[in-house]
């Protein structure tokens, strides 16, 4: 048998709250997010209530980012944007912040110092 | 003198999705020897990833019986990076995302490798190697304050 | 079928002392991939740094026009490396330190690395190539637990 | 001009009090260390007052030891022994505490948890 890499990805979903009360769904990342992260990814975001219209992105457990995974948190974003959800991230490396800036996807997810902040970021 | 051979260092990997992530710790673990800070070592894994990606990819087209060759280059604080694959390298040119349109559909949102390669490194180049392979050239250089 | 060609990394160094940092972050690469713990990548990195370092003091005399060759073999949860120089390997046999005579200068502070390969890693055996250059054979097997 | 790999030992020497309050002589290694470091090695070692009887040892900021600095290290123990000095260590990673009891080294310097217990470990 030949040797498969172990390219791993998983999500847990928390739930939080914001200053107003609403509900926040947190989808915690760990792992790689590459190519073949299609399947977990997507399933983390199904798990969200669908009427929740807060969404938290947690990065600090990622080990591995690349531009294919990059491009599905594109099209996460797509589908948050929508159906009208707002996105707040956190818990990126720096050299993370600057590839995302790099890409313009700050634009439709603030980059935020941690949980708390990106939590309490919401407008409503 | 044999103290002017230039430094070389060779790897070769098999042509599957995930080894990229050796060719990103064997490339860190040179420019750490040549004293780059962490920042641009972050820089050189991500491009060196992205480049190992595309030949495995698209210039080999995931045929586990071709490898990909990368090889280092040290010398005078400058680290140059070929990867190599068997196919006739990219017939593309490097295209800057549009985060609008990719958020619209209107452009796929893949497509970003060589962008971000070329944001990242000094210098990154496309070319053939003289026997018609497909190869990426990155260069990154270590600052004076750094030396 | 192409699923049957067992994944093989090679990387080649220049017979420096220094280098076999990258040959530890090359093999932890290929480790991590294969799901190795943490722990066992530890045991593989020091016996993969032992293994260069006499491949570049012993065997190559750090002749600078040599290099070093690692060839690193996955298979069934298996993790074969082999360190190869231009000498003529070893011609003592591993032999455990004793550390009382070391610290009454009864026997020399070094001569530690043979003991250590053989201690950290599953199996490690010293042949030669069929063209006469020394060679280590490093292996690891992953747990059943851990596949 | 051809790469020279960087391999970078460094020794800082601290002062601490033991629980009696003779001195203790701190050396913190950091960085590499391998068969070029002897004369940092040593150099720090001579920077501890010749009365100082008690010696702690610090490798939590190593961040590659191989044999020949093992080897090295057993050389300073074999001078403290000498100099009738009593060696405590700490910092030194879960995998590097068994390379030092695999060759045995843990009979002429004690593997302690942490700073404070490596300086309570003395009993004169
Ligand atoms: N090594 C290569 N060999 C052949 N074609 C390549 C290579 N690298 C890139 N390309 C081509 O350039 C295109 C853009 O590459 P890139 O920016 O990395 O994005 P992506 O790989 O996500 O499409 C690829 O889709 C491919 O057509
Ligand atoms: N690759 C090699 N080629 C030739 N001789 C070797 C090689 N590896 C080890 N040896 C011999 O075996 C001896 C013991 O090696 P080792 O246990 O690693 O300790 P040290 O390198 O500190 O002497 C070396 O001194 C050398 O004579």
């Amino acid at each position: 048998m030949t040797m498969q890499p172990q390219l791993i990805t998983r999500v847990h979903v928390d739930q939080a709250k914001a200053g107003d009360g609403s509900p926040i769904g947190v989808l915690r990342f760990s792992g790689d997010i590459t190519s073949t992260s299609r399947d977990v990814l997507f399933g983390g975001y199904a798990e969200v209530p669908a009427t929740t219209r807060k969404l938290v992105f947690d990065f600090s457990k990622v080990e591995y980012l690349n531009s294919s995974g990059i491009a599905l948190v594109i099209e996460l974003l797509m589908a948050a944007n929508k159906a009208d959800r707002k996105v707040q991230s956190f818990g990126l490396s720096p050299h993370f912040q600057k590839v995302f800036i790099m890409v313009g996807l700050n634009k439709y997810t603030h980059l935020q110092a941690d949980e708390a902040t990106a939590c309490a970021a919401f407008v409503d | 003198m044999v103290q002017d051979i230039p430094s070389t260092v060779e790897l070769r990997l098999p042509s599957k999705l995930g080894f990229e992530k050796v060719a990103m710790q064997t490339a860190a673990g040179v420019a750490r020897l040549m004293g780059f800070p962490d920042e641009r070592v972050d820089d050189l894994k991500t491009a060196v990833a992205e480049a190992c990606i595309n030949a495995i990819e698209h210039g080999n087209r995931f045929d586990e019986r071709l490898s990909i060759g990368i090889v280092l280059s040290m010398e005078d604080g400058e680290l140059e990076v070929k990867i190599l694959d068997s196919g006739s390298g990219p017939h593309k040119k490097v295209h800057a995302p549009d985060i609008d349109r990719k958020m619209h559909g209107d452009e796929e949102a893949r497509g970003m490798g060589m962008f971000l390669m070329q944001a990242l490194v000094d210098e990154a180049e496309w070319t053939q190697t003289p026997l018609g392979g497909g190869c990426v050239r990155l260069m990154i250089r270590l600052d004076k304050e750094e030396e």
